[in-house]
């Protein structure tokens, strides 16, 4: 049984999909249990499977038992499997804590989400779940899978799972944002297959281990030749519109900002990240990292100036912001910067891109933590806007707690993970000599002080809450507030705060972005097993 | 001029062609005006890709990738004084293993990978053109530059207020 | 607008015209993904993976299709989320368009554009054209599903013109005709059932402690040789795409000639 | 050597291309991407893709076409480029 655990964590999710498609629909009160106990059989798969890796090294697991070098029965005698005949999955230290990673995201996400899809999806919950579920298919597949075209297709089943996710909210903007990144997603995607295909033509295989085998071959002769150098780069291109890498963001913010917050708690932690993920995994485990920086040297400066770039724009257009959730999308894109930019510092005996690496489990929780907090700020108090925000201390301590531990942690302040994973990435620029990037790293932590200090200044000092009925009328997209804010009888703290629901998954993140931070040393010893050439 | 043709034109030229279709796709989906005609061009884009994979397994003079059962009749022939042993089609099929020479056939693979390729390329195309509908429903219009223009307009509506 | 799709388009192009010139030749069956990658000095390093499907396809798995065999069975991870993909276009579709009740919502379509139509007249040829045409399309449709290992089709190209069998009712007749022969609730659930059937082969080989989808596994329960039962599992497989693939292409037209409020088509 | 045959099919594909994105009648367009879909479908069987052919016969220019179509009776006929 512990051998088929790396499957179990992909089929959970998706039966569990599959059920709720059958009977959701005749009765919407089995979503929630049917998603949670999916989720947690992959969380308990992914668990073995780590175990397993950090006991004995990757795990590989070949679906349909072809095994290269196995004997597979003919009808005339045993027939031996050629190499990359199936589709492998592969788990090892560097995908294995962030399977861990989009696990729990989900499990929290979906018990912040009970009543609350409910209400914004309306007579389709059970089609949300569907989606939601899949999503986690198309996540856990992306980040197990070994095959580079098997990646493609379930690029595909989270790109339009994720369409259909922002697209359902009832915002008018959001539909237009939704049309955007299909167009962006699709031309993506098709850059990432036009790559996989220049790849297989020199190659004449599609699992990543033995494209690697045969470009390395002889000394990169076949890696040198131009059709893989366009594949390289076509690879990047696409997978840069997927992560919303900086010219290419545009995308982004108004897609995440207008969907509804279940949905945006979801994608906004995870979709991003895993295709940083993608990229790492395509720079490793495709083309090996002295193809990338010994022999196209130049490209990793080039690529870290615009990992700069992003870094300093994300940062300025997040300033200009006056909508909460709009300013995090704008610090996304600058968190994709240092996740780029770290993973293309140098060879990987340097930190950065064990930093990045890092940075993409940090940056999730982080990410989950703030989106959660904005969720439950323009549900329960309606406030969408920075300045909504005032005598938030005073109205929801404890959400407040938790906003306050996220915007530590991405400001960068000890305990917290964010600080290490800046940390690593600072020191491999400083090992890199990539000196711009340490100071728009340094940069960007000063912007975020700037940000989230105006933020807890309007939150401690500002006005009285009864400001917040002003905005009322004028935000009716989102108009289940339930305003119980009456001077007259004064509600008590349990009223005034967030439900239970949503207080567990937001105490959770932060929880976990502390715990992080405290045990940094040991997961990134164990993430550079698989880095470290 | 002609050995440039032969040269390079000729052999090449299903990837020419693909190179085109690609721009032509690429530019529709960034500068067309129309949401539809964003989505054709899309569609374009993608079918040129299916165009350069298929174009990678063509092998000249070969034939589809379905390998006919081998009825070995000169194992027939050979086998005879097994009188009758071999009225099974199993009987015969112990024999030998058949040696299939795989330059005569088409090489399977990008076929398959083209295979997922269409159908996601029309489900992708589906969920576009559900999107274009609801837009349609909230703004009126399918021009681009007419619905950023409402778009445009409701913003500094709402920041007046 | 037109000034960064021009400089897009003409970066892209010359970025694929630079892979061209050292492309193989067209047809060339010695090329990299066609035998397999060599070396300058004409050393073969590798063997292409598309070599081994075609010689060790009538053995492994009896099928005379090796497209066939490849999409089901050596690749068969990547097909099921291939229909994972239209399963989820098809929830997408229902998620952003469908509208219930849909009195509210007035009518769209501006009055100059009515050249649709030309009246009743002419649903009558199409009517009967169509009552004598649907049995023959799905009966080709099947025979497609079925006949998938031995000639061109499968699952996927039966499934479509499945649908498109629904499709040509719904337009030749009217929606409600159509929906009366094939619900909504029926095509979701539909939908799932095919992929629960994909994956429920590979999980019942799972039970055999073979890996997912290791369609030899099946052999006992099939009564039948190993490779025979892979040529078997393949089948029901495609019977799964089958059902998911024509359920959500009526879906989808369904939701998109209605606008989402399954009442009136075309 | 391309056979004389995929030239031709391949100029009228260029061709299809464009006057699909250049008519201003989207109905048109989308017929003519039926037959863009049609042309392509041609091409692949004749380069040996029969499987391919076939979906594309199906799923390009039988069911997309008609999705195509449905959009826009549902929609706009004009477009403005």
């Amino acid at each position: 049984m512990s051998d088929q655990l790396p499957i179990i964590i992909v089929l959970a999710p998706l039966f569990g999909a599959l059920i709720i498609g059958l009977v959701g629909s005749r009765d919407h009160r089995v979503c929630v249990p049917v998603v949670l106990v999916a989720l947690l059989t992959s969380l308990i798969a992914v668990i073995g499977t780590l175990t397993q890796v950090l006991e004995t090294g990757p795990v590989d697991y070949f679906v349909g038992g072809w095994e290269p070098g196995k004997m597979a029965p003919g009808v005339h005698g045993p027939v031996e499997i050629a190499k990359g005949f199936g589709i492998q999955l592969r788990v090892d230290t560097l995908n294995g804590f962030l399977l861990l990673a989009i696990a729990i995201v989900s499990i929290f996400v979906s018990i912040f989400s009970i009543r609350r899809a409910n209400q914004e999806a309306a007579s389709k919950t059970p089609q949300f779940y569907t989606l939601y579920l899949l999503l986690c298919v198309g996540l856990f597949g992306m980040t197990i899978t070994g095959d580079a075209f098997n990646l493609f297709v379930l690029v595909e089943v989270t790109s339009l799972t994720s369409y259909a996710l922002i697209a359902m909210g009832r915002n008018r903007r959001g539909t237009m944002a939704a049309f955007n990144y299909i167009l962006m997603g699709t031309v993506g995607a098709s850059f990432y297959l036009l790559g996989v295909g220049y790849l297989y033509l020199k190659t004449g295989s599609l699992n990543m281990e033995h494209i690697q085998e045969v470009l390395s071959a002889n000394d990169f002769e076949i890696g040198r030749s131009k059709p893989v150098m366009v594949a390289f780069v076509l690879i990047m291109v696409g997978i840069w519109i997927k992560m919303a890498f900086f010219p290419l963001y545009g995308w982004l913010p108004n897609a995440y900002s207008y969907c509804p917050s279940t949905s945006s708690c979801l994608l906004a932690p995870l979709m991003t990240k895993i295709s940083v993920y993608i990229m790492i995994r395509v720079m490793l485990s495709v083309f090996g990292w002295e193809w990338i920086f010994i022999e196209y040297a130049g490209w990793s400066d080039a690529v870290v100036i615009l990992a700069v770039i992003a870094i300093l724009a994300g940062s300025t257009l997040a300033l200009a912001q006056r909508e909460l959730k709009k300013m995090l999308c704008y610090l996304i894109v600058a968190e994709v910067g240092y996740m780029v930019g770290g993973a293309w510092l140098g060879d990987p005996e340097r930190w950065g891109m064990s930093g990045a690496v890092y940075h993409i489990l940090a940056d999730a929780f982080m990410t989950l933590c703030l989106f959660l907090c904005a969720g439950i700020f323009a549900k329960k108090a309606n406030a969408t806007r920075i300045e909504d925000l005032s005598g938030m201390f005073k109205k929801m301590p404890l959400t407040m707690t938790g906003f306050v531990v996220g915007a530590l942690a991405m400001i960068g302040i000890p305990p917290t993970c964010g600080f290490f994973s800046k940390f690593y990435l600072i020191r491999g620029g400083i090992e890199g000599g990539h000196w711009e990037f340490v100071i728009a790293l340094i940069i960007s932590s000063l912007v975020n002080v700037v940000l989230f200090f105006r933020i807890f200044e309007i939150a401690f000092f500002g006005a009285k809450p009864a400001e917040g009925h002003d905005h009322a009328h004028h935000h009716d997209e989102d108009d289940h507030s339930s305003n119980n804010q009456d001077p007259i009888d004064e509600p008590t703290l349990l009223e005034r705060e967030a439900p239970l629901r949503s207080l567990i998954p937001l105490f959770g993140t932060a929880a976990i972005i502390i715990l992080l931070g405290v045990y940094n040393g040991q997961i990134v010893e164990w993430i550079r097993l698989t880095i470290k050439p | 001029m002609r050995e440039f043709l032969e040269q390079s034109i000729q052999p090449y030229f299903n990837y020419w062609v693909y190179v085109i279709l690609m721009m032509i796709g690429l530019w529709a989906t960034i500068a067309k005006n129309n949401l539809i005609k964003k989505l054709i061009g899309m569609s374009i884009f993608q079918t040129a890709i299916i165009l350069f994979y298929v174009s990678v397994g063509v092998k000249k003079d070969s034939k589809i990738p379905i390998i006919p059962h081998q009825v070995e009749e000169h194992h027939a022939a050979e086998d005879g004084n097994h009188a009758g042993g071999h009225g099974e089609h199993g009987a015969k099929r112990v024999t030998e293993k058949h040696v299939i020479e795989p330059d005569k056939f088409a090489n399977p693979l990008p076929h398959v990978l083209m295979l997922t390729a269409i159908v996601v390329g029309v489900s992708t195309l589906g969920v576009a053109l559900a999107v274009v509908q609801m837009l349609f429903k909230e703004f009126g219009t399918l021009e681009e530059d007419e619905i950023l223009a409402q778009i445009k307009t409701a913003d500094s509506a709402s920041l007046d207020v | 607008m037109k000034w960064i799709a021009l400089i897009a388009v003409t970066l892209t192009g010359s970025l694929l015209l630079v892979g061209v010139g050292d492309f193989p030749e067209w047809g060339d069956a010695h090329s990299a993904a066609n035998e397999g990658p060599k070396l300058e000095s004409g050393e073969q390093i590798a063997t292409a993976v598309s070599q081994s499907f075609l010689t060790d396809t009538d053995e492994l798995t009896q099928v005379p299709n090796v497209v066939t065999a490849v999409l089901a069975d050596y690749r068969g991870y990547d097909t099921m989320f291939e229909t994972v993909v239209i399963f989820a276009a098809g929830l997408a579709i229902f998620a952003i368009l469908r509208v219930f009740g849909g009195d509210e919502v007035k009518p769209m379509r501006a009055p100059e554009d009515d050249t649709f139509c030309e009246g009743d007249h002419s649903r009558i040829i199409i009517g009967t054209t169509c009552k004598l045409l649907i049995p023959i399309i799905q009966l080709f449709a099947l025979y497609v599903i079925a006949h998938g290992h031995h000639s061109p089709g499968g699952g996927f190209q039966g499934g479509v013109i499945m649908g498109a069998s629904f499709i040509l009712l719904a337009i030749a007749r009217d929606l409600k005709s159509a929906l009366d022969w094939f619900s909504e609730k029926t095509f979701m659930r539909l939908a799932s059932v095919g992929i629960l059937i994909y994956a429920g082969f590979g999980v019942l080989c799972q039970f055999f402690e073979r890996n997912f989808l290791d369609y030899g596994a099946l052999k006992t329960v099939m009564f039948s040789s190993e490779q025979m039962a892979r040529s078997y599992a393949m089948l029901g497989v495609e019977i799964g795409v089958a059902f998911t693939v024509t359920a959500i292409m009526f879906a989808i037209y369904a939701n998109l000639s209605s606008r989402g409020e399954l009442k009136q088509g075309l | 050597m391309i056979p004389i045959f995929d030239y031709i099919l391949l100029i009228f594909l260029i061709v299809a291309a464009v006057i699909s994105l250049k008519v201003k009648d989207l109905l048109s367009a989308s017929m003519v991407f039926g037959i863009y879909s049609f042309l392509i479908c041609l091409l692949w069987a004749e380069m040996g893709a029969v499987d391919v052919a076939f979906t594309e016969a199906a799923v390009g220019a039988g069911v997309s076409a008609v999705f195509l179509i449905a959009t826009v009776y549902n929609t706009k006929r004009r477009s403005s480029d």
